[in-house]
């Protein structure tokens, strides 16, 4: 298919292309619906064939060939290699840390990835009462690394959660005083027990930031075509780094956003 | 073995006021028909326990039974919120509910002692949230490790209520696709009942089946299509469209109040 | 994915001297042919682990190559004693081994902690017994109840090897029949091996069938027959009267001595 | 089928017999191999035939034409309405109390009907190395009521086991002083914490004893056909109460001498 036949990429395109490049060479991925779901879709399509997709509702190695509107969608446990019960799915998989990469979405994001779907507001008198946990905060502490997807705005992207559902890098100096006992010098995800890696990325409609390997806090380290810094930093709730050699993103190729457009079409 | 009985007859014998009831079924055969009996009959001022509310647990929210909710994920999966849901806990609509929630993990695991008859469940979680301080978990301390974990208490509801796809006449049950919580959900409570795409006259084991033998439960319901618009794995499919149209008709409280006059009340048998 | 690979490569690779290894496999689907292997490569001191010891684990340990003994029931069943086993605790022959006996329950449990990555699992049991003052047991206090309960520690080994029906050739294992406590051994180990009746093109899934996808196994090893005198449901029958004749040939340690030498040592594969 | 073609039961039999007789109104019974799973194949065939059969291997509602060898046979998982993993079996079914009744069988059996299976003589020097607990701890301490079903002989029914594998009714009165950890003056099951109602009968090749439902110590209820309270004060080895009115079991009837043969014929 030739590129100049196809409209460009949309950000939200770039964004979903970008998620799945990042599961190239990803052996078991965890995930949700929405987003997610496509990207890791995609990537068994462009990709990564091979990629085992493991969804809460119990069904490891499912192969949809549409993107589900639930995790637990008919034809997950129609294509799955195995199908389990919800507490196995929990115990012997996700705790134990069989799972590589996880895909999280949030409706708040700090500055050391962890993430809010509790409340926006007070909990007790919620301006907006949101889902809740379902399985992130296990899901973030056993899985090997956790991919954040989730868009750019100073609404997602906050100083300090109206409330910690899941910890990503907790907050390892004490910068943020979010984390529930913690002593005034921080803790960090370790430090807590979490056992996985925590977020290696998060991945928003202008960008890929990751944490700093040595402070963990976030750092923006990519920008998708089109986007700038300053995007980045204004839609950002705090004073956003910038690593010294922002990379930008690659084009979509003609292949990934055909097979994406092909795939949300189904 | 289970009572083979009709619907309304089953909810009317099995379910009280201010029960501790559980209607599982995690994305998939979610025990709509059994739900909306529960409505038709008046039951109030229950205590409704489920890992996803989902449309089901928002339309009791909003009818108003429920004086308390335990849940893990109060999601509109892949559409949006429960606004029923959302209108309870942010405006106390139709009257305020309680409510207490937990990770997945948690719930799951809760069921498992409850099916277990243990007190409750040990699992790696919570740490570091502000979950902690508004559910019900405690530290534990491994007495071989030393290491600290979390302990959550077991579900052991009044009632637990789930769907399948058949069961035999003496109540003999068998399930299959994505199994949940289904049979931790009917073993962990004091009284259960299971409803039914289909009576047969002998379950055929099925790769993936879980079977519930009928001596564990209480009573056994027909209720053909009675997950809708969830699903029964090879017999129906997932509504998304019912899942999509439901972000509309939830949105507004007298739009709300017509839809369950006029699909849930008003009819008579599931 | 799992190595598709012969079974005295599996074994060369994966079970060294003073392993902690599990063969498993509860009444159906023991994995004779590895633990024969295992022998004729000369494997020594390790600690053998299983619920139930049955011939297979009275062959290893009569052979010398146990260490230590990790065990529930320890009988020949239906027929009577083991009677390699009795003579290694009673006699020390062929050398001393430790023993650590639990209950099927703690040792069940044991597993599903250990498949769980937790440190520990908790049960109702040993209260009142002189097991408890033998074996790894603690008390842990609910902290909802303030019940005191059992607690148990994984079981964590270095090698679990299980035998099923089925592999395909990416390694993906189905077994069915009575599961056992296979899956949990699998998942529980640091390495892992599944010897399977045969190689199949695509796993159907069948009733009853527990898949263990090849990505969490280290390698798979065709071995037909391979779980004889037990059996592996579908293709196999238990060899009843081998069970029986165990009993005469192990009673003495010449005639054990010379059957082994003849009917496993001196074999090739398996 | 006249029983005057038929030769007499044997003591064995009348034990089989008796032991099946007892599951005439029972729901669910747990059982391991020999002499409990003839009687309990044979209570279906005879008396029961809704009775379900509950074995350790996970095989619930098992219906074997044949006596199993093994409590893990391939006809069990075969005719069974379910079968379920080990760790299931004992935590969902067992220790939730599901299962009425669960027969057991030991090597030492003392007055309160607690169990060895695990050692004669000395746990670290042993005179004779059973094969050790199985799941007879937490059957006895979650089924509804056991039965027990050993030979009568002093090796058998001693004074004081020589090792408690499996709680029956403990040591109410102190009188064994073999409870680790019980106080002087005694310990019951349910101080223990056990749940089901403990050993409800203890069927032998001479007759059957009950606990005194106040004291909890077996007594001499029923003596089968042949058999004298004298052979049974003989073969016991504590002193042994004997009912005021023991009562002779009912002889065999054609039905189920003809039942029993043809079974362990088949």
């Amino acid at each position: 298919m030739s590129s100049t036949e196809t409209a460009p990429a949309t950000t939200g395109e770039i964004q979903t292309i970008v998620a799945a490049r990042r599961l190239t060479g990803a052996k078991v991925v965890f995930i949700g619906v929405g987003r997610p779901s496509t990207a890791a879709i995609l990537a068994r399509m462009v990709h990564n064939p091979e990629l085992v997709l493991v969804y809460e509702s119990g069904t490891i190695g499912a192969k949809p060939h549409r993107v589900p509107l639930s995790i637990g969608d008919g034809e997950l446990a129609q294509t799955a290699d195995a199908v389990v019960a919800v507490p196995e799915m929990f115990n012997y998989w996700v705790q134990a840390g069989r799972i590589d990469v996880a895909f999280l979405g949030a409706a708040q994001v700090d500055r050391y990835a962890n993430l809010n779907s509790t409340v926006i507001g007070d909990y007790d008198a919620p301006r907006t009462r949101l889902p809740g946990a379902g399985g992130a905060p296990e899901i973030a502490g056993g899985c090997g690394e956790v991919v954040v997807v989730a868009p750019h705005s100073t609404r997602t992207f906050v100083e300090r959660l109206d409330f910690v559902t899941t910890v990503g890098h907790a907050d390892p100096d004490g910068v943020l005083g979010s984390i529930p006992g913690a002593p005034p010098e921080g803790i960090t995800r370790e430090g807590l027990g979490l056992r996985g890696g925590g977020p290696s990325a998060v991945i928003t409609d202008l960008g890929v930031l990751q944490p700093d390997p040595a402070t963990k806090e976030l750092v923006l380290v990519q920008l998708h075509p089109g986007a700038t810094v300053a995007d980045a930093r204004d839609k950002t709730g705090w004073e956003l780094r910038v690593a010294e050699d922002v990379v930008e993103t690659a084009p979509a190729t003609a292949d990934e956003l055909a097979a994406l457009r092909e795939l949300v079409a189904r | 073995m289970a009572d083979v009985v009709d619907l309304p007859t089953a909810i009317r014998e099995l379910v009280r006021d201010g029960d501790a009831v559980a209607l599982e079924g995690f994305t998939h055969l979610i025990p709509f028909a059994a739900g909306h009996e529960i409505l038709r009959q008046g039951r109030r001022d229950l205590e409704l326990i489920r890992m996803t509310p989902d449309v089901l647990y928002d339309q009791m929210v909003g009818a108003g039974a429920a004086r308390k909710l335990v849940f893990s994920y109060g999601g509109n999966p892949g559409v949006g919120s429960l606004h029923r849901f959302r209108d309870a806990i942010e405006h106390g609509w139709p009257h305020p509910i309680e409510i207490e929630e937990h990770s997945h993990a948690a719930m799951a695991n809760r069921w498992v002692a409850g099916a277990s008859a243990l007190p409750f469940a040990v699992l790696r979680g919570y740490a570091g949230t502000d979950l902690e301080a508004r559910t019900r978990v405690e530290r534990i301390t491994c007495p071989f490790t030393g290491e600290v974990l979390a302990a959550v208490p077991a579900l052991n509801p009044d009632v637990s209520i789930v769907h399948a796809q058949e069961a035999d006449r003496a109540g003999n049950v068998q399930l299959w696709g994505i199994p949940g919580v289904q049979k931790e959900a009917v073993l962990a409570a004091t009284r259960s009942l299971v409803t039914v795409e289909r009576i047969v006259d002998e379950l055929v084991p099925r790769p993936g089946g879980v079977v519930l033998p009928g001596w564990t439960i209480d009573a056994v319901a027909e209720a053909p299509r009675g997950s809708q618009p969830s699903y029964a794995h090879g017999i129906t499919d997932r509504d998304n469209d019912a899942y999509r149209a439901w972000d509309v008709v939830s949105r507004d409280r007298d739009t709300f109040t017509a839809w369950m006059g006029e699909h849930v009340l008003k009819g008579q048998a599931a």
